[in-house]
């Protein structure tokens, strides 16, 4: 019996680890190491309509905890990733989630009208997070109506669920988040990079060429979790985690704020075999804990609140 | 194949200001051939700091099953580096990049080395492998100063070798190029390696009809998944067509990618 | 001939280095360890009109690189900070920058209204960005209209500078900068903490008994930067930078991003020694990078990049 | 005076499952006296883990300017103090705390020293120090198990000593409590630390007229400038009174602070 399988809208995951959009390329480079079938699922790179060189260089920074990104969404573009990378990934067993970018409303619907064909795409993943780029991104997912428009678009078009991927750069992250529920999202993941800076001490100039980036790694856990526990008690579409995710503990700790499955971003880079590890070693600390099954875990840390609210009334 | 292999440490020594050369052993020297490829290292556990630094392979010796970096201290990675005592290990991904095709030198051509800095190290497996295949090697090492000075030795035992420092403390005081321009030899091939401004010279110069240039850049993975270190290509230099300095390179040949 | 000294709005600071409110409580701890004379100036735990008890224990938790505090402001309430602490105080010939907090706006005037007469209090801190009470704090911190008029009333009655403290917690902090400073703000210092969480592995509950807390410490430095980077470029008023300071370097990049001083918090708790430290290596550090005066680095990042656009025109 | 030393590891071993001792020396030595102070540790230089961590004096020994304290590996900071050797230098800040008062035993009066798990360390000094005064001391020694039970000799060359398990594996099954609750002579002064269901029994069982109580809770600062580590005071039990573990505490007469 698995202790690891999760049902999610489009996803039948056989365990609830995958790596993050843009820490996995399109898989190929991890395939050397490993087997990419023992994933849950994968989020391929952001795709756009059109091919994108993406941000000039240096693109990374490193900070206390965690490195900044400004890679600016660098593609092939939506052709090249169904007609090479999409077919390329059918050979494994793993469910396909594609995060898709864009400036403008007409690229996102473009991009998930296409790409929610690709047979082994079961998901999409809506990208109004990005901060690296100047027009579209991060403004879509910073301003409720908007990110509620795009959502209703998408999910016009799309063929397969639609998860939308928060930003945590926001006020009131459960305003966006109804909004993109009310607009008709499948689900959300979460978190997207917090935008950072480093200073060069020699020179006083940003050490990105964009000047400021995505913060992410362990160092922004304890936000995400915060805005998993927020969102997941006000909304009823499953969440997604991510956002410094290092170990099995982490995931469970995830799970506890709220999350039904996670992502693995930035820690891939440092361990490369950091995914199949997390999943090797879930079933044991899941019995250390007394769980059966890992969904157990979601919501545990504010379900109980709420069962010990109800005893005392 | 890349693998990820917790090396042990069989020395470690500082060969000149700043800079450190160590010695690790472990099965991925199993893995290693080709010259000018990198490791990518997690200096201590736990993430300060996080990321991984790549460092070039230096030297490898198959009958030992050891394999040396050099490397100056600069920041807090390196820093933590040069704390490696023997015994101890060290957590090394690799080897990674495309590194100095030896095939592109035959059999009695001769090639000329450029190293600057830190850029010296890779090159100098690669002259070993030249040696030993029975082309000849020049060797111009820059450097700032005196005091930076190393590895002249290693590379005069295996042909000619010219040392430049900045500063003029030691060798011919200029640049490396000031060598390479009045050369007597015509170079067959060119293999360089060093600070961005001396590969810049040395494609410029038109030496050689065949230039390979070592190029560093900032790292996420290393192995080509997070688009971090990518170069634009010299025939669409703002257009969407890009190298990875990770995997398509750290060595490129020159014409090929815009430094 | 002094390279750290710096005039602000209501402060001559003999160096640019001051503790962080919350984080050296009223002094009387730290002058155990050394002579607070050396300070820059020093900003005291947040005061509220009455004593405030803060929140259940456990109050700390720790994140990688980081830390949570959900301390809940407690403190002795205004008549006892301005018997006996403030008093305590004028022994030390350094300016203190009172951090003023409350639930309502009378809360907030009260205290800046009596607190602002104290003799050695040069400035006010304007609090609204306190993520760990209910009511008042961070609300006021996240709304730019609510932060205007708090500034505007507060200014109406404080006989000393006002600065306010500005939240990380937002989509858009140039327009809370903006909205504070045409409220009348002298200043601001930014950034006050991230809103973060951590969950227990054993019971699944939050570590905090608050459940979520700030974040400070070494992990919030890229952000703090990148705020204070955009702010200073938008707004004409001086900025007390702050959060994850370590070091004489860390001060430096926070100039380039552009603040004209600098608090230390977190690191106080882990060297206590840090702001003396600092204070001492930071004229060996100006002489490295070639600087003659500290103010030299002030928005060096951006002013650097504008004359280069002048040189392009 | 509360410094900031680079103490010396002089040694470490494992006592117990999990549990280790560490002996150090510096010159905070000659700033420790009472018994039942703490010390703030910064296990490791740089950010992982980055607070400090509170851990009782064990032992004080003025001649060879030598401290001991004993801790249990549970975390990543006990875990990466665990794997300091001789030698090596640990970051103390301390000393740190108002200790257990000697002053409150008379010559020639019993105190009952009760300890759980690592609430036993800090005892340890005391004990010392009530015998070198002149006080009877009987010690109570709880653990869960017998492969967790450490110092039972130390304390018998100084008194009276009990231990309990709560599986029954070594001495007597149960708590701490059921000892106390049997014991012949009238405690004057009862010192304990332990767990808080501990404590709490400790308390509302008013063995002896004088109970003094180690609490805990996390720390930021350690040294009162933080509000961390504050509790309410039992008369005022949800006002705004207050105690601070760390400069008030951490040890309480019993009825001072809500536990
Ligand atoms: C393919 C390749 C091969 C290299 N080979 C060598 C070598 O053989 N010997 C040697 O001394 N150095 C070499 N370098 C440079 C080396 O990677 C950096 O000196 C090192 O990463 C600095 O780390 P730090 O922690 O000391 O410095 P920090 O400044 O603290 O590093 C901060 C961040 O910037 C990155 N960084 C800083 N400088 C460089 C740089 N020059 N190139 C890439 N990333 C950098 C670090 O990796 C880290 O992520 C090579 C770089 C590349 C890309
Ligand atoms: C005054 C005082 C004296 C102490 N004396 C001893 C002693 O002599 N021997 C001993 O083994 N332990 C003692 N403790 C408990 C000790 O501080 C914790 O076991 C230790 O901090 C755990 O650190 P960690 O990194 O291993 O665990 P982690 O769980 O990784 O620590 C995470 C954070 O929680 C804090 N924390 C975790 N457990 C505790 C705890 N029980 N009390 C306070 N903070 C905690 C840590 O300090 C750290 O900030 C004492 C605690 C206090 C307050
Ligand atoms: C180098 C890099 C590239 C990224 N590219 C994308 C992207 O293309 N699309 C996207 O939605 N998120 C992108 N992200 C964000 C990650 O998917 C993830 O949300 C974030 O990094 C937090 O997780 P982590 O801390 O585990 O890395 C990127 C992150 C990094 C570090
Ligand atoms: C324990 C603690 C208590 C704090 N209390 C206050 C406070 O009372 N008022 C306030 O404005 N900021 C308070 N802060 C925020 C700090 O002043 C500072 O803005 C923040 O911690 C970022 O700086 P740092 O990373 O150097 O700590 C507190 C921070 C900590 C860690
Ligand atoms: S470093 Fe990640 S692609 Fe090259
Ligand atoms: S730990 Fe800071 S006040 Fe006690």
């Amino acid at each position: 019996m698995s202790r690891l399988n999760i049902e999610l809208p489009g996803l039948s995951l056989k365990n609830p680890v995958m790596p993050a959009s843009g820490c996995f390329g399109f898989g190929k480079e991890y395939s050397q190491l490993y087997d990419l079938n023992v994933l849950g699922a994968i989020m391929i790179k952001a795709t756009t309509p059109e091919p994108r060189f993406g941000n000039p260089t240096p693109r990374v920074a490193e900070t206390p905890g965690g490195m900044l990104n400004a890679i600016g969404l660098q593609n092939p573009g939506l052709e090249k990733v169904v007609s090479e990378e999409l077919p390329w990934l059918e050979q494994y067993e793993v469910p396909i989630i594609a995060n898709v970018a864009g400036s403008t409303e007409e690229d996102y619907v473009r991009v998930a009208e296409v790409i929610s064909k690709a047979p082994n795409v079961h998901a999409l993943e809506l990208n109004i997070s990005c901060p690296n780029v100047k027009t579209g991104g991060i403004a879509f997912g910073t301003d409720p109506e908007m990110a509620k428009n795009l959502t209703k678009k998408v999910k016009a078009v799309s063929e397969v669920p639609v998860y939308v991927k928060l930003s945590p750069n926001v006020s009131n992250i459960v305003s966006i988040a109804k909004a993109v529920e009310d607009g008709g999202a499948d689900g959300l993941t979460m978190i997207n990079t917090l935008l950072g800076m480093r200073l060069d001490l020699q020179t006083g100039k940003p050490i990105l060429a964009n000047r400021t980036g995505g913060l992410s790694g362990p160092v922004v856990k304890p936000v995400a979790l915060r805005m998993i526990y927020e969102v997941s008690q006000q909304v009823h579409i499953p969440i997604i985690g991510m956002g410094g995710i290092q170990s099995a503990e982490d995931v469970i700790e995830f799970f506890y704020a709220g999350a039904s499955a996670v992502a693995v971003g930035t820690q891939n880079f440092i361990d490369p075999f950091v995914c199949p590890t997390i999943i090797d070693e879930l079933p044991q600390l899941l019995t250390q804990l007394g769980y059966q099954h890992i969904s157990e875990c979601t919501g545990r840390s504010w379900k109980q609140h709420e069962q010990f609210a109800y005893h005392r009334a | 194949m890349i693998i990820n292999d917790q090396c042990t440490v069989v020395s470690q020594q500082q060969i000149a200001e700043s800079i450190f050369e160590l010695v690790l052993s472990g099965k991925i020297v199993e893995e290693m051939n080709e010259p000018g490829r990198f490791v990518h290292i997690k200096v201590t556990e736990g993430l300060d700091p996080m990321l991984r630094r790549p460092i070039s392979i230096a030297a490898i010796n198959k009958r030992s099953n050891e394999f040396t970096i050099i490397y100056r201290k600069q920041g807090r990675g390196t820093s933590l580096l040069a704390n490696k005592k023997s015994g101890e290990t060290v957590d090394i991904l690799g080897p990674l990049g495309n590194g100095f095709s030896v095939a592109e030198a035959n059999i009695g051509e001769t090639a000329v080395l450029v190293g600057g800095g830190i850029g010296v190290p890779p090159l100098y497996e690669l002259a070993k492998q030249l040696v030993a295949k029975g082309v000849k090697v020049i060797s111009i090492l820059g450097f700032q100063s005196q005091s930076a000075v190393f590895y002249e030795e290693k590379f005069a035992s295996l042909g000619e070798t010219y040392v430049t420092t900045v500063d003029g403390t030691y060798g011919k005081k200029g640049f490396v190029t000031d060598i390479l321009g009045g050369l007597v030899v015509q170079p067959d091939v060119i293999y360089s390696c060093g600070p961005t401004p001396m590969l810049k010279a040395i494609e410029k110069g038109q030496y050689a009809a065949k230039v390979f240039l070592s190029l560093e850049e900032r790292m996420g993975c290393g192995i080509g998944a997070c688009f971090a270190c990518v170069c634009h290509t010299k025939d669409d230099p703002t257009g969407h067509t890009y190298k990875k300095v990770c995997t398509d390179g750290p060595v490129f040949e020159a014409g090929e990618v815009a430094i």
